[in-house]
């Protein structure tokens, strides 16, 4: 029965106090020691949150050593990996302002990222030429759209046909944000459902706990 | 297997060539389409235009080095309209970073400048450097320059620059542009300059704030804005000096416009597939 | 002292009466009354999905997008898209579905990790669970190459995208659609949500992210909970006509949000 | 001694060549652009994050705030997973986050997603434009109902607040797709700067050349595209 207090309940119940907490604080004023320990709280979230990627990393290194150690196929790219982490993290290490590890960091990892962020224009081109294609109301209505404001964006679109500009201007102000509005709307009850389900123990796959579910009476 | 269906199944790998050479092209040689000028542009531009030939203007110089790439060409072009105009220009920053760059377009400029135009330091232009204190610098400034600053740019004595022998207050300018890259800095020039010398105002900023400012052009206190690359571009096309900001836009016109052609082409062509009764 | 923050009376107000909907048809499922729910195609779809690869001998994935455990509007989709794995790699574990979920941040690693292990324990298969291959960590980031890279290389067949998406979507979705596999999708992010609809075979949107864990749980009492959301969205549809008849008539119910 | 800013450049154009690649599907050279590209996040990754802990957890407590010896426990308990018998007791640092981030992301969405949409919404109906966007946000909020049978009036309400819903999603697609483009031009530009260009065209080649051999002798194999 213990075990099932720790291993189970508890952490359910963990969740619920430290959720309430925080809400409790965003509605009423609070004694100074609340609102102390509530940050203290939010602070410890991002100190687990840092180990928590410290452990992946060795992780993953773990990972890459174990493909070299046992050939697995293309085992040889998995150097390329090590080296790399080697350096960057002794480096780091030493002092996250070394001159070097800023230098891999602004001349190595941002123009990577950069192209690979930039890899989505190639991406949205490819996927509109293949799904923006009229069948039915809904996909016309999606090209449609699309089609007038991204005329409306560009330089040369308003000087080819001008009215795009108020037309998609209108459609952007009015349709499209109605739109978005209901989206939101609907989000924002689902984040409170999710909240109900989580802090009354209903719904505890996160905590990694899978229970045969005994038919409710 | 038709034709039509074989440019309809098209390998991506063809896209993606046929886009990354259309965005580049453009970048290494300016190909100019026509392009629709955003009102708030063409006023910012109108009102540098009607500058007097001759006048004295303030120019606050606030790209940084992630501003630079969209709002510097704007600048320089800046710069060289008011050059070619024969204005006398004198610029100041409130960022150190700031005064940097500004001198970086100054040169840009200067470079870019037909044969004749007379552009020579302490003359035809003053560069300050950077003002300390933010918004208050900013009113010491225009209260009294040779209070809030001794030396400029260069290290050179206010007083040993002929420009500024008969400059000492915000009284002796006629225009203020406020290039405020992302600084959010435009209210301390409306605030310090606008306000109590009524000095007619126009500037930039990035595409993200000129909502924020629009106001004070709704208003009057501006005169008009340049937003980001694209007011950029309208810049150096208004004023007929094709630079880096125009590629840029051309460039964003050609992905767009290849964008538009593949979707029109295939719908087309996915119609007349489907007249035919192809699946 | 005031007794509530000002402006947030009514934000309580909203609370509490969404919160007691939902608790209030919580408990009425206790009492086995069930209220009807439209079926989300989603569900079946994720079996379909598994069943393809399983046939096609080719594996299945399950992303997440980007994920950042310490900030909330993120935090809330991806445990939502938490509870959809554990129905997803339970099934994959059944059917004997090859399963990878690549995750980008630590602490929702080692959460998958507990989730896809336990599924293929539940399943009896914890042999089939690979501890450093089923569930990997990626930096951030990184992730976007190795992903394009591996589902062309492994050929995917199939592919979840649920949980909070960024610029990702697209790259991975299209990439996806590319090599051929049959894609369910569905964020609560505005900006990314158009890529998910658009190239997804099956995708759902914003609330129904939230909602499928909960029908996919086969717990009554969660799946209840859905009926007091409705009751949330009533509430909302009836503040705005009052809210915009009584402009209409020239009277403003700003002060109301003002408290 | 070579200049550190220029090589930069260089090294920063060959990198972004190399991630480029990816477009083409999986092939040898964006395979070793992507080792080298985790192995440095990884690596920049952990010593970031040690640099947090110890500036955040390890200078507090030096410093005399005990508590936060707490949150390193906390940590401490997500490594207990690498015995699966103890794999419970790293439920409690996932309690920690998802009690605090549900609470924050409740507390947010209610008032600034909620509340904020509806009273944006109380518009007087008195021109199109406003009567546009109530009938989308109420139709759209439909749209979502899980309670509704698919039949009878609310059958054409949910088709019109998919409508709705689909103008939106075409607007953001069009929008993105012009912001989009702006990046590779932004890449492009540093790459094909005059001091760069050079060595940019000269590994573009190379690049180039090492494909074409691969793929033509089938070495790399060519992934068809749906």
């Amino acid at each position: 029965m213990s075990s099932r207090l720790v291993k189970i309940s508890l952490p359910i119940w963990l969740t619920s106090i430290f959720g309430v907490l925080m809400i409790i604080e965003f509605f009423f004023p609070m004694p100074a020691e609340i609102t102390a320990t509530n940050t203290t709280l939010r602070s410890f979230v991002l100190i687990v949150s840092a180990a928590a990627l410290i452990l992946g990393t060795v992780i993953l290194t773990i990972a890459h050593v174990r493909r070299i150690s046992t050939r697995k196929p293309e085992w040889y790219y998995s150097i390329i990996y090590l080296i790399a982490f080697a350096t960057t993290a002794v480096l780091g290490l030493s002092s996250v302002r070394e001159t070097n590890f800023l230098w891999i960091y602004n001349n190595m990892t941002s123009p990577i990222g950069a192209a690979l962020y930039s890899l989505t224009a190639f991406y949205i081109t490819s996927a509109a030429y293949r799904v923006f294609r009229a069948r039915n109301w809904n996909a016309a209505v999606l090209l449609i759209t699309g089609f007038i404001v991204l005329m409306m964006l560009i330089p040369v679109g308003a000087a080819i046909f001008p009215p795009v500009v108020p037309i998609g201007e209108w459609i952007r102000s009015f349709p499209s944000s109605a739109g978005f509005r209901g989206m939101i709307i609907g989000t924002s009850l689902g984040t409170v459902g999710l909240g109900v389900r989580i802090y009354t123990g209903r719904q505890k796959e996160h905590l990694g706990i899978r229970e045969e579910r005994k038919e409710v009476s | 297997m038709s034709i039509v269906k074989k440019i309809l199944d098209l390998d991506q790998r063809v896209i993606y060539l046929i886009l990354f050479v259309l965005l580049a092209y453009p970048i290494l040689n300016p190909v100019i389409l026509p392009m629709a000028i955003q009102d708030y542009s063409k006023q910012a531009f109108n009102f540098a235009d009607s500058i007097p030939d001759g006048s004295v203007v303030l120019i606050e110089g606030g790209n940084s080095a992630a501003t630079h790439p969209q709002c510097g060409p704007g600048l320089t072009a800046n710069i060289y309209h008011l050059l070619t105009k024969n204005c006398k220009l004198v610029f100041f920053s409130i960022g150190a970073e700031q005064a940097f760059w500004t001198n970086r377009e100054i040169q840009d400029a200067i470079n870019k400048l037909p044969a004749g135009v007379p552009a020579e330091n302490g003359v035809n232009w003053v560069h300050l450097g950077y003002i300390s204190g933010g918004e208050s610098g900013v009113a010491a400034l225009a209260a009294n320059i040779r209070s809030a600053i001794s030396k400029d740019y260069y290290g050179t004595l206010i007083d040993d620059l002929p420009l500024m022998k008969d400059i000492n207050d915000a009284k002796a300018f006629s225009a203020v542009f406020w290039w405020g890259g992302s600084e959010g800095s435009i209210p301390y020039g409306v605030r310090q300059l606008v306000g109590p010398y009524n000095l007619p105002m126009s500037g930039s900023c990035t595409t993200n704030e000129v909502p924020n400012y629009s106001p004070y052009i709704s208003s009057g206190q501006m005169k008009g804005i340049f937003g980001g690359v694209r007011g950029s571009a309208e810049y150096e096309y208004l004023l007929r000096v094709p630079g880096p900001a125009l590629g840029q836009a051309m460039a964003t016109n050609f992905g767009g416009l290849f964008w538009l052609v593949l979707v029109v082409v295939g719908n087309v062509l996915y119609f007349i597939q489907r007249g035919r009764g192809e699946k | 002292m005031a007794l509530i923050i000002a402006g947030r009376m009514l934000a309580l107000v909203a609370l509490l009466i969404i919160v007691a909907a939902i608790l209030f048809y919580m408990q009425r499922a206790f009492s086995g009354k069930i209220p009807s729910l439209r079926r989300l195609s989603a569900v079946d779809v994720i079996a379909e999905i598994l069943g393809r690869c399983v046939e096609m001998g080719k594996p299945a994935w399950y992303l997440f997008g980007s994920v950042d455990m310490t900030t909330p509007s993120i935090l809330a989709p991806t445990v939502a898209a938490f509870q959809t794995l554990a129905y997803t790699a339970r099934m994959a574990a059944r059917l004997g579905a090859k399963f990878f979920v690549p995750v980008n941040q630590g602490l929702a690693y080692t959460m998958a990790n507990d989730i896809v292990q336990e599924a293929y324990r539940a399943e009896g298969k914890p042999e089939a669970f690979d501890p450093l291959g089923t569930v990997m960590y990626l930096p951030s980031g990184a992730d976007r190459m190795y992903i394009i890279n591996h589902m062309w290389e492994e050929q995917v067949a199939g592919a979840f995208f649920l949980g909070s998406w960024y610029h990702e979507a697209v790259i991975y979705t299209e990439n996806a659609a590319r090599v051929g596999a049959l894609m369910l999708g569905g964020t609560d992010t505005t900006h990314n949500i158009p890529f998910l609809v658009a190239i997804c075979d099956y995708s759902v949107i914003g609330e129904e992210l939230y909602a499928l864990g909960a029908y996919v749980s086969q717990d009554p009492t969660q799946s209840s909970s859905l009926a007091g959301q409705d009751i949330g969205k009533y509430f909302a549809i009836i503040l705005i006509l009052i809210g915009a008849i009584l402009a209409t008539a020239g009277a403003s119910i700003i002060w109301l949000f003002k408290m | 001694m070579m200049d550190m800013a220029w090589l930069g450049l260089v090294i920063g154009s060959f990198v972004s060549i190399g991630a480029y690649t990816v477009l083409i599907g999986d092939n040898p050279i964006s395979k070793v652009t992507e080792h080298l590209y985790t192995g440095i996040l990884g690596g920049y990754i952990l010593a970031m994050n040690w640099d947090f802990i110890m500036r955040n957890a390890i200078t507090k407590i030096q410093g005399g705030q005990s508590i936060y010896i707490i949150s390193l426990i906390v940590s401490l308990m997500l490594v207990t997973r690498l015995k699966p018998e103890w794999l419970w007791i790293s439920r409690y640092p996932v309690a920690l986050t998802v009690g605090i981030g549900m609470g924050l992301a409740i507390r947010a969405s209610v008032l600034s997603d909620f509340l904020a949409q509806v009273q944006a919404t109380l518009l007087p109906i008195n021109n199109i434009n406003n009567i546009v966007m109530i009938i989308g946000s109420i139709t759209a909020i439909t749209y979502f109902l899980f309670t509704a049978k698919y039949e009878g009036p609310y059958r054409y309400i949910n088709q019109t607040g998919r409508l709705f819903l689909l103008a939106a999603f075409g607007v953001t697609y069009g929008q993105t797709a012009s912001f989009r483009f702006e990046l590779v031009i932004g890449r492009l530009v540093d790459m094909l700067k005059p001091e760069v260009a050079m060595y940019t065209y000269g590994f573009l080649v190379v690049v180039a050349v090492l494909l074409f051999y691969g793929y033509s002798t089938k070495k790399i194999p060519w992934y068809k595209g749906r």
